[in-house]
């Protein structure tokens, strides 16, 4: 479904993203670990095409889309969920959904969408007038995915979907994930906690300094004893 | 080689300026030209010292300037004060209003602030249009002596004369270039350009970011002042228009083409803006036309106006790295 | 002899999230000591509290048993504690010797108005033969009339350091130097931040995420985590703390 | 006592509302684009020019000259977001210069193709009069206020109902959230800039048949809609609405206490004080953070 090769990317004359290859196929969860300042986030911008430095192959079903232009990059498939929140915090949940499907000019369509994934989160529903700043944490992490499934993407990029989360939500967040790869999406997730997302996926990679050290089962890395010690920056 | 670039630059223009009145004997209308493109050139001095080196914009200066020339003009005409301790009190009074307004609005973030100036500059503008009593409301304030005769042993200098009045205002303009450059080229003026540069990091060094900015205020508005009272006696009138928000922006019009964070770009600026299309006969509002492009120009493009593109030509010519160090 | 740095209880708040949450460690002596944890653990914030960025809700920061927090950051500077950014920040338009020399700077209002009237060279003259030594320790001597802008990104943050030392600190702090450095440069910056310890043997802390380089570097290790001081130690007693692995690994 | 405050009232609700037209473009303008537009007082005055050039050589009919006069202004928005604007949006000091540099181009470029001489516009509109009681008010003053209540009304379904319009709200609240939605900022921009300078173009249009349409017509209320919009809180419509209001409504007040050439003033000493006391506006949001 995603393939990635050869991916540098950077932004301030930094380059942090040194030659990059990864692959997600359909119906599969695929983690990147690491510690921070690895690159984790920059490998998801960069394959959005929101890093200003940017070099390598990106493509998706086979098609090249390294240069299309963020904004359709959900045109092409493609959907990306940014670290810190990306809810429009003075818009009602309501208005933030019909935002997710702002390329959609079919309103029936819209509404169809809308309805759908109202169904999949009844948070959303009961409080669709409220603004989506009075959502607690997961609420609008719940609300972010909400809205990208309006587009229904091929592929989803969550830039660390449990950061500051309670465990409960954290549980939930990668349930759900766990769901949308069974409904055949592809799942790139990029997290920091480590544990709970290797458990939650089917393969992993783990990133140091830009460049991918090890790449195996989500199962074999729990176990691998060199990925803790590359957290303590002890070389193996 | 850098220093003598500037030296040469520095005599050139002293030397073209002693000798103006003589080599322009016959064409008094060129000296009358000159010399209130020196009166202008005094306060963008002051607004160069603001924007060009602390990255301060002040969109209401002539306010400022308003306030000097009306405080030596009265003393001069009322109290009969003579002319240098009037100009200096009218720069101490334009200069002190600078820290009035200086100490509470500096705090504000860089938005607030540049409208703060614009609101001062206009509420500066409606009370010399207004105070009758005191400024001759908007006729003005007519009649202002010229300053009395100075004489040194045997050598006299009278400033009836459009050349007299152009020779003190040559030495006025003189020592207040003299001024800028003595406080830029120090210790206080590398300060003042690490807080433009950038502020957190001029702090981190030690740098108590808010006095320096007050005080650069402060003494752009002094200045601003002297630059007030020099066109005021020169003009023999004080009228409020020469102080409202159109002037203030031919300020800063002037130094952004001229050259911001360059010593001699407000000359230039000065020079270019008001002597320049005298001559050329061309209608004003074309002029200020061509000026108003080539401001969008400099918005867009961001050559440092005309000293910043001499200066790339210059490196470029003779080879060195094209990029561009600030005070020279 | 008390402590050169000590942060008693400080605990610092934006909005809902508690950054900071009643951290306590202190150091000693002179030495290199490294501050780490992971995304989120406060340490950036903790970073910029020292350095009187931010101000603290609760809790005290004592610099050589003088009370800090809540100092303007440039008293600060002139009390000797020197600080570098993570963004990695240098005067563009001025010269390498001019941002190093600035650095040195006497900057107190009325000392510069009075060097402005006696157009005094001694004092920049001094430290000009102190700034060049420095520069062509990290081979930047040929650089020296360039403006800074014109850099590479890790030259620049080897003149940034550089420019902290010219204060004579007391204490010196880093925030993530090697982010972003490419391995070769990576070895250089080591060996100078080793060498110029060993010239001032002052309190050198960093905050890091680049393990490797900040275990192989620092004599003494503050881990943070969830805004609270999990543990303080030597590198090998920390890559092996079981807490510090899991707070690591997510089994918070 | 009480016809004289009734007369200022309306007067004040009709100078209020033409602050509001031009207040609304420079919040649109400053909320999605963190730009600061001085050079609005220009493009509100050549809106008037465009109204006279429309209304004697075009169509006779004056709603129709407004129209093509906001219609004109309205492309002319999207060209100046285009060529200058949008490469300045980080950078203050240059967009105060370019703004400077408009002003200088489009107020003496008018001065030369029209002359200084002020135009004089007489409409049907404002030759009948309205009376009250003993007072007299021209229809014209009723049709701005009436105008601009529907502008607000309109721009304010616009922003709440439309696709475009929640997408230009978003754009503002979030810039990277949108673009990830698939928003794409560069036509949000030209679409903010349009809007606003067609409302400035209104006001132009609007004002230029009461008083007189000259080059400098525009300057005051610029400077008026720039304290409304600081007042208000920078960035919140609802905040430039009632602060251009308000401001209309105080100044004509102010003038049964006070000479009237110190109404100017009455308006910058309430912004100087607000921007001491409460930087962030009366519906700003408290933005923390070193100023």
């Amino acid at each position: 479904m995603l393939t990635v090769r050869g991916l540098k990317g950077g932004y301030g004359g930094k380059l942090i993203v040194d030659g990059v290859d990864l692959d997600v196929a359909a119906g599969e969860i695929v983690t990147v670990i690491g510690q921070n300042g690895a690159g984790k986030s920059t490998i998801l911008k960069s394959i959005f095409n929101m890093a200003p430095v940017r070099q390598g192959e990106v493509a998706l079903d086979g098609k090249d889309i390294f240069s299309v232009s963020p904004y359709q990059m959900l045109t092409v498939g493609l959907a990306y969920i940014p670290q810190h929140h990306s809810v429009f915090p003075k818009l009602t949940i309501a208005e933030n959904l019909r935002m997710g499907g702002y390329l959609l000019n079919d309103a029936a369509l819209l509404q169809k969408r809308v309805t759908k994934v109202e169904g999949m989160f009844p948070i959303l529903a009961q409080r669709r007038n409220e603004y989506a700043a009075s959502l607690s944490g997961g609420e609008q992490r719940m609300l972010e995915v909400a809205r990208t499934l309006i587009m229904d993407p091929k592929v989803i990029m969550l830039d660390e979907p449990s950061i500051g989360l309670a465990p409960k939500m954290v549980d939930l967040v990668f349930s759900t994930a766990r769901r949308l790869a069974e409904a055949g999406k592809a799942i790139l997730m990029v997290e920091q906690n480590v544990k709970a997302a290797l458990l939650a996926s089917d393969r992993g990679y783990v990133l140091e300094l830009g460049q991918v050290r090890i790449t195996d089962d989500a199962k074999a890395l729990i176990a691998d004893e060199r990925v803790s010690r590359l957290y303590m920056g002890i070389r193996n | 080689m850098r220093l003598s670039y500037s030296l040469i630059v520095t005599v050139a223009i002293l030397a073209f300026g002693a000798l103006a009145p003589v080599i322009f004997k016959t064409q008094p209308y060129v000296l009358y030209v000159l010399t209130l493109a020196l009166c202008y050139a005094i306060p963008v001095v002051g607004v160069n010292l603001l924007y060009g080196y602390t990255g301060l914009v002040s969109l209401g200066h002539m306010g400022f300037a308003g306030i000097g020339a009306y405080t030596t003009a009265l003393l001069m005409k009322s109290a009969g004060m003579p002319f240098l301790p009037a100009l200096l009190i009218g720069a101490i009074a334009s200069g002190g209003v600078g820290l009035l307004v200086g100490i509470p609005c500096l705090r504000l973030r860089s938005h607030f602030f540049i409208v703060v100036t614009l609101a001062v500059g206009m509420i500066l503008y409606t009370l010399f249009n207004n105070l009758d009593s005191i400024t001759g409301g908007a006729e003005g304030l007519p009649g202002i002596p010229r300053p009395q005769r100075f004489s040194l042993g045997s050598w006299n200098m009278e400033f009836r004369s459009v050349s007299g009045f152009y020779t003190l205002t040559f030495i006025v303009t003189a020592l207040v270039f003299g001024l800028q450059t003595l406080l830029v080229r120090s210790d206080f003026g590398r300060s003042l350009s690490s807080v433009r540069q950038d502020e957190a990091l001029a702090s981190a060094r030690g740098v108590n970011v808010f006095a320096h900015k007050l005080t650069a205020f402060a003494l752009s508005a002094a200045i601003a002042g002297v630059g007030g009272a020099m066109k005021v006696l020169f003009l023999r009138a004080a009228a409020p228009l020469s102080f409202e928000l159109q002037e203030s922006i031919n300020l800063i019009v002037m130094l952004i083409v001229g050259g911001a964070g360059y010593l001699i770009g407000p000359l230039v600026g000065a020079i270019g803006f008001i002597a320049l299309p005298e001559f050329l006969r061309a209608a004003a509002e074309l002029r200020l036309v061509f000026f108003g492009f080539v401001l969008l120009v400099i918005a867009r493009l961001a050559p440092r106006g005309i000293c910043g593109t001499v200066e790339l030509l210059f490196r470029k010519l003779s080879g060195k790295d094209a990029s561009v160090v600030r005070h020279s | 002899m008390s402590a050169i740095l000590e942060v008693s209880g400080v605990s610092k708040r934006f909005g809902g999230i508690r950054a900071v949450d009643g951290a306590t460690f202190s150091l000693q002596c002179p030495g290199i000591f490294g501050l780490i944890g992971p995304n989120g653990a406060g340490k950036t914030t903790m970073f910029d509290i020292i350095c009187g960025r931010h101000v603290p809700d609760s809790g005290e920061v004592r610099f050589h048993a003088e009370r800090i927090n809540g100092v303007a950051p440039y008293r600060l500077a002139r009390e000797g504690l020197a600080r570098t950014f993570q963004e990695c920040r240098v005067l563009p338009d001025e010269t390498c010797m001019d941002n190093v020399l600035f650095a040195a700077q006497d900057k107190r209002l009325g000392r510069e108005m009075l060097q402005a009237v006696s157009r005094g060279t001694a004092a920049r003259r001094n430290t000009g033969a102190e700034a060049r030594r420095l520069l062509r320790l990290i081979n930047l001597e040929r650089y020296a009339d360039q403006p800074a802008g014109a850099l590479s990104y890790g030259q620049r943050r080897l003149l940034e350091i550089v420019s902290c030392l010219m204060s004579k600190p007391r204490i010196l702090l880093l925030d993530e130097p090697a982010s972003g450095i490419n391995p070769t440069l990576l070895n250089t910056l080591r060996d100078f931040l080793i060498e110029i310890y060993r010239e001032t043997k002052i309190v050198f802390l960093i905050v890091e995420h680049n393990m490797e380089f900040i275990m192989s570097l620092a004599s003494e290790i503050v881990v943070m985590h969830q805004g609270r001081v999990l543990a303080q130690g030597a590198p090998e007693q920390i890559q092996s703390d079981k807490s510090v692995i899991d707070a690591y690994l997510g089994q918070s | 006592m009480a016809t004289a405050i009734f007369e200022q009232l309306i007067n004040g609700a009709m100078m209020g509302s033409i602050y509001v037209l031009m207040a609304l473009g420079m919040v649109l303008i400053f909320g999605v684009m963190q730009v600061l537009n001085f050079a609005h007082g220009v493009l509100f005055m050549i809106g008037g020019y465009f109204a006279d050039l429309f209304f004697f050589h075009v169509t006779g009919s004056y709603p129709l000259s407004v129209i093509f006069s906001m219609l004109s202004l309205a492309l002319i928005g999207i060209v100046l977001e285009r060529a200058i604007f949008r490469a300045l949006r980080q950078n203050l000091p240059m967009q105060i210069v370019a703004s400077l540099g408009l002003i200088l181009i489009i107020q003496n470029g008018v001065i030369q193709f029209w002359g200084p001489a002020a135009l004089q516009m007489r409409t049907s509109s404002v030759s009948s009069l309205v009376k009250i009681g003993q007072l007299s008010f021209t229809v014209q003053q009723f049709v701005i206020i009436a105008v601009v209540a529907a502008a607000v009304v309109t721009l304010y379904l616009f922003l709440m109902r439309t696709r475009l319009g929640t997408a230009m709200r978003a754009t503002s609240q979030h810039p990277e959230a949108a673009v990830v939605v698939g928003i794409n900022p560069n036509r949000v921009y030209s679409i903010t800039f349009a809007i606003a300078c067609a409302l400035a173009g209104a006001g132009g249009a609007l004002l230029g048949p009461l008083f007189l349409i000259f080059p400098q017509m525009g300057d005051g209320p610029m400077l008026k809609a720039l304290s409304a919009i600081i007042i208000g809180g920078m960035g919140s419509v609802p905040g430039a609405i009632i602060g251009g209001l308000g401001i209309g409504i105080i100044e004509s007040l102010s003038t049964l206490a006070i000479p009237t050439d110190y109404r100017d003033t009455v308006v910058f000493a309430i912004l100087i004080l607000m921007l001491l006391l409460r930087p962030w506006g009366l519906f700003g949001v408290r933005v923390r953070g070193e100023c």
